[in-house]
């Protein structure tokens, strides 16, 4: 934040005119408006690249016409579609749940990315438990998501959202204890700590240390990062074939694009998180570059990368009935990843 | 087993019971008295020798001066087939039902309450099932007029140009 | 403790939901997610086929044939055809029988790759059923260089068949067939074998072989049971009994007899099956024969009955024809297979999850066309 | 313990193989016709759309009959006594009827193609337009009649007074002949008064 604000008030030299304590939050907000931004173009774009690559593993070609080459604007044509559309509210709703659901699914998400390092400089907050904020506040969504459901007084919503909140409270173990073994590792909750202790190329990147237990540790992390995101094959809160829709089947319109921004901005989360506790952060293959703007694309490619695997999954994938859900985090990935963490605690006290 | 001597063998148990053989034509068939129906199925179901497992098809037909029930059986073990029917006046038609015989009757049978208004006692839940519960009617029995209004809707009976 | 407060609650599935495939609707009384009752509501796609064929001379009948089951057309005219030409007893050529065998099992390949395609959409894979649709495609390319049509063909007449196959049939057949025996293999990779597929289909809603028969179920879901029967092999109608093929039985090689994944496997052998009759089928065709030269002139069955089954993609299909010596059948019911299938859904149903009883619902395959009639 | 391992293996090799496909096939080529700039090439009996030969049809109404959802609608008049109807596709002069209607309306029309066998003069068949959407369904009812309503009011008329001036004849002729006329007139008197 402190190098936002030089680049800022370097920028905008009016700043230093205005009075101290409004610097700051207007410059915050700015930020703000930045990440937003981010999150709005970049969710056009893999929303793009997950309906080309679909398209292609289904021998089909996919939007063509919109925009010209491979109808690239098709996406931005149907985000204003969806903004220009009538925003329908039941009549027994819960207005005010329903109403203010998809905000805070939304918030969530977006308060995620307050603590993301995208590069050495570009960091929201640079929180000294920067990790454990991510993990407390990404779990603030499953409350609107549970709006969702209940506000829409529709069942079938209902039965998604129970499903979401089991979904949700279950998984966020695994990922808790996947994480510690990186924390472990490094000893810091720091996001840019953990960055800088994989300082100096690929071989040193937190998921080849520790013999196999960083490695076991990513995959949990991967595999229940796409269960907190909702994506096949653990999409059942949404499970289209079952609940319809599940707990956004009665939105329409700009609410219903705003919890589609917020599973995309989740997807992009998952991804950076996931690169920055094991696939080096912002530093290349090689190691970290002098330029910020280098480290922003690395980042950028590591989250996208992950991204475009989760975006394969959805393409392959059957879905998981609920039960077996819970069997898959409670029977296979919570004893394995605390076996894991167990295994590597043992391991770094040994090597050290 | 021929049909014919599954019919011998439900004249030599239920004497009383059958009311006529055709053996002419392309299909062989028996008339049953409708009071015992359910008897006999459940004694062509239930005999060793017979073995009728499946009720293939129940069709309720109207001739004008009657109405006709007709239940096609067959065994799946010993590979035979029987038709059985039963007459039933066209002012009250109604039979014991034989869906405590085979389970598979019970749609078949709604569906002949649907379509010809044919009662089948014992049923357990004798509801119209292809058109709405509140329809008027019969409409597969020879007489039905073709209702005009539904529900304040009209059924348009002839089209005159477009709308 | 005190006792928890629960409440059963009852939940409209359908008639727009996707599971249902089409306009059925299921009131389901659920339990959390548990299925406490199911009751079946249909007929909300009731065209009065019965009715119609009642005022349709037996010509006319045929293209209302194609509509009941839209998915199998060809199967659905076979069967109507043969039963009349039961009533009206005309000997056909064989060159006709030959080109209805093809048209009927090309026509099980195309509908059994609907139900694996949709199969998996319900379970949560969409691919597959693009791929599927992509197969089956062709197959429609086929038919409509023959008859014209591609889904409602109208093709197999009485007596005959409205055209003799066209140039390039046959080896556009062919090249079909070299060219669909090794997608199966791919379907198998992405679906049959997955191991989340199989958890949610083996060992889910079982039906065992005496539920099976005592609800009248017929056609794959049947064999699936374990039950060994097929009509084109026990009863042999047209010409199956000159070809060699297996009839498919679940052996319950993954999961047990009679569940989910049986009935979607056996779909997946019986198309092999059927690939291969077709070609058998090709190699023996008759060559130079009108194919109109039985179609009789006017269809006047003298008075009587006929009952008809044969064996439809779903199951075995019924033709009960009255005649009273006009042109005009007197009475026409249909035994439609997916009906009698779709009946037993609330006896199997009962204390499913939610999401076995749409694994259910797709494995046994309906169209409501079929159905409602 | 070695079935849940072997499961969990088994689980995520099945999950590879998957993948194998689905990526496999983002080389492949795709199958989509990319519909309003390639057209796939229509099959020569391909049933899109009806057409009607008017100069070649000779009012049997076979096709009509054998519609069966009546979708076809003919009306004839007899052609006036030495009219001359141009010539027909095989250049012979046509004759017999006129036709104020022959609508098929594709509305209706179930595409069975039942319409197009019967017909003696092969003057109805199906020809490869497929692009007819409309906005206003009675746009689909297709009017293949080759006289305006006006003149097909004039030649009503005109059959209408050459059936009464027949009728008069025949009448003369059978009192002529001294045969007993018929009762009908009389029935007709009785049930109008009815």
């Amino acid at each position: 934040m402190d190098y936002f604000i030089q680049i800022v008030t370097d920028l905008l030299p009016g700043l230093n005119g205005l009075p101290q304590w409004l610097v700051i939050p207007s410059i915050m907000f700015l930020f703000g408006a930045l990440i937003f931004t981010g999150i709005a173009i970049y969710s056009l774009i893999i929303l793009w690249f997950e309906r080309k690559i679909a398209a292609h593993m289904q021998d089909r070609l996919g939007p063509m016409e919109v925009g010209g080459w491979h109808g690239w604007l098709q996406t931005v044509a149907d985000a204003v579609k969806l903004l220009l559309k009538e925003d329908i509210i039941p009549a027994v709703a819960d207005r005010k749940l329903f109403k203010l659901a998809p905000y805070i699914v939304f918030l969530a998400a977006f308060a995620v990315f307050a603590a993301l390092p995208f590069s050495d400089k570009i960091i929201g907050s640079e929180l000294n438990i920067g990790i454990f904020y991510i993990l407390s506040v990404s779990s603030v969504g499953v409350v609107g998501i549970l709006m969702a459901g209940w506000g829409s007084n529709n069942k079938w919503a209902l039965f998604g959202s129970m499903r979401s909140v089991a979904q949700f409270v279950s998984y966020e173990i695994p990922i808790g204890l996947s994480i510690l073994v990186v924390v472990m590792s490094v000893g810091s909750l720091s996001m840019r700590d953990i960055v800088m202790a994989q300082d100096g190329g690929i071989f040193n990147w937190m998921i080849w240390q520790n013999a196999p237990f960083n490695f076991i540790a990513f995959l949990i992390l991967f595999i229940a990062g796409t269960a907190e995101t909702n994506r096949v094959p653990f999409d059942i809160p949404e499970a289209e074939s079952e609940l319809v829709a599940g707990f956004h089947v009665e939105y329409s319109g700009m609410r219903f694009s705003i919890f589609f921004l917020a599973e995309y901005a989740n997807m992009l989360a998952v991804g950076i998180i996931a690169s920055t506790l094991f696939l080096g952060g912002w530093q290349g293959i090689t190691g970290a570059s002098s330029a910020p703007g280098i480290g922003l694309i690395w980042m950028l490619l590591k989250g996208f990368l992950i991204v475009l695997v989760m975006i394969w999954f959805r393409w392959t994938l059957p879905r998981l009935r609920v039960d077996q859900l819970m069997y898959v985090c409670w029977k296979v990935l919570v004893p394995i990843s605390f076996f894991n963490m167990v295994g590597a605690g043992i391991w770094i006290g040994l090597s050290s | 087993m021929e049909s014919s001597e599954v019919f011998k063998l439900i004249e030599s148990k239920y004497p009383d019971a059958l009311k006529s053989i055709d053996l002419e034509g392309i299909e062989q068939s028996v008339t049953i008295d409708v009071n015992s129906i359910a008897d006999v199925c459940n004694y062509l179901k239930t005999e060793s020798e017979l073995q009728f497992t499946s009720l293939m098809c129940l069709s309720g037909v109207d001739y004008e001066d009657k109405m006709e029930v007709v239940y096609h059986l067959h065994s799946l073990l010993h590979d035979h087939r029987v038709t059985l029917k039963v007459e039933l006046s066209r002012d009250n038609p109604k039979l014991p039902s034989v869906s405590g015989v085979w389970k598979a009757a019970n749609w078949h049978e709604r569906e002949a309450y649907d379509m010809y208004g044919i009662v089948f006692d014992d049923h357990p839940d004798l509801r119209r099932i292809l058109l709405p519960d509140d329809w008027e009617g019969f409409p597969l029995r020879k007489d039905y007029v073709v209702a005009e209004k539904y529900r304040g809707w009209t059924i348009r009976k002839i089209k005159e140009g477009f709308e | 403790m005190p006792d928890l407060k629960t409440e059963e609650m009852v939940v409209q599935m359908g008639p727009q939901h996707p599971a249902t495939h089409g306009v059925l609707r299921l009131e389901i009384t659920t339990d959390g997610e548990i299925v406490r009752k199911i009751n079946p509501h249909i007929g909300y796609l009731h065209r009065c086929f019965e009715k119609h064929c009642e005022e349709l001379n037996y010509h006319q009948i045929i293209p209302f044939v194609d509509r009941c089951d839209y998915l199998a057309a060809m199967n659905n005219e076979h069967g109507y055809v043969m039963a009349v030409e039961k009533l009206l007893d005309i000997e056909i050529p064989e060159r006709v029988e030959y080109i209805r065998v093809i048209m009927s099992e090309l026509n099980r390949i195309a509908s059994h790759l609907v139900a694996l395609g949709t199969y998996g959409l319900d379970i949560g894979a969409i691919t597959p059923f693009l791929f599927t649709f992509r197969d089956r495609e062709k197959i429609l390319d086929l038919f409509e260089m023959t008859s014209g049509a591609r889904l409602l063909y109208n093709y197999i007449w009485i007596g005959g068949v409205a055209f003799d196959l066209p140039n390039g049939f046959v080896e556009k057949c062919f090249e079909f067939i070299d060219y669909f025996l090794p997608k199966l293999k791919e379907y198998d990779d992405l679906l049959s074998y997955n191991k989340i597929f199989i958890k949610r289909t083996a060992e889910v809603a079982i039906i065992p072989p005496a539920v099976a028969i005592e609800w009248g179920i017929t056609g794959p879901n049947l064999r699936a049971s374990g039950v060994d029967w097929d009509l084109r092999r026990d009863e042999p109608y047209s010409i199956y009994d000159k070809f060699e093929w297996d009839v498919i039985v679940a052996d319950g090689r993954v999961g047990v007899l009679g569940d989910s994944w049986s009935r979607y496997y056996v779909r997946v052998l019986e198309m092999e099956q059927s690939a291969s009759i077709v070609k058998q089928a090709l190699e023996g065709l008759p060559s130079d024969e009108n194919v109109k030269s039985a179609v009789p002139k006017k269809v006047r069955p003298k008075e009587g009955s006929v009952f008809f089954r044969s064996e439809n993609p779903r199951g075995e299909l019924g033709y009960y024809i009255i005649s009273d010596g006009s042109d005009i059948p007197y009475r026409l019911k249909m035994r439609s297979p997916a009906f009698c299938n779709l009946s037993a859904i609330s006896d199997v149903g009962e204390g499913l999850l939610i999401s076995d009883l749409v694994s259910l619902l797709g494995s046994i395959d309906i169209v409501l066309g079929e159905i409602d009639r | 313990m070695r079935a849940y391992f072997i499961d969990i293996f088994s689980g995520v090799g099945s999950v590879l193989v998957g993948m194998r496909v689905t990526f496999s096939h983002l080389f492949t080529r795709s199958v989509t016709e990319q519909y309003p700039r390639e057209k796939i090439e229509m099959f020569d009996r391909s049933r899109n759309r009806l057409h009607v030969d008017i100069e070649d049809c000779i009012g049997c109404y076979l096709c009509d009959k054998a519609c069966p959802v009546d979708c076809i609608h003919i009306d004839t008049i007899k052609a006036r006594p030495g009219e001359d109807l141009g010539l027909t596709e095989k250049y012979e002069k046509k004759k017999t009827f006129v036709f104020p209607k022959f609508d098929i309306d594709m509305a209706e029309c179930c595409y069975c193609g039942l319409c197009v066998f019967p017909c003696p003069t092969e003057c109805i068949y199906w020809i490869s337009d497929y692009e007819f959407a409309e906005y206003d369904r009675s746009n689909l009812n297709y009017h293949f009649g080759n006289v305006t309503p006006e003149d097909a009011r004039v030649r009503y008329e005109e059959a209408e007074k050459l059936k009464i001036q027949k009728d008069k004849e025949i009448a003369a002729k059978k009192a002529a002949a001294g045969t007993e006329i018929p009762s009908q007139p009389k029935d007709d008197s009785t049930e109008s008064a009815e």
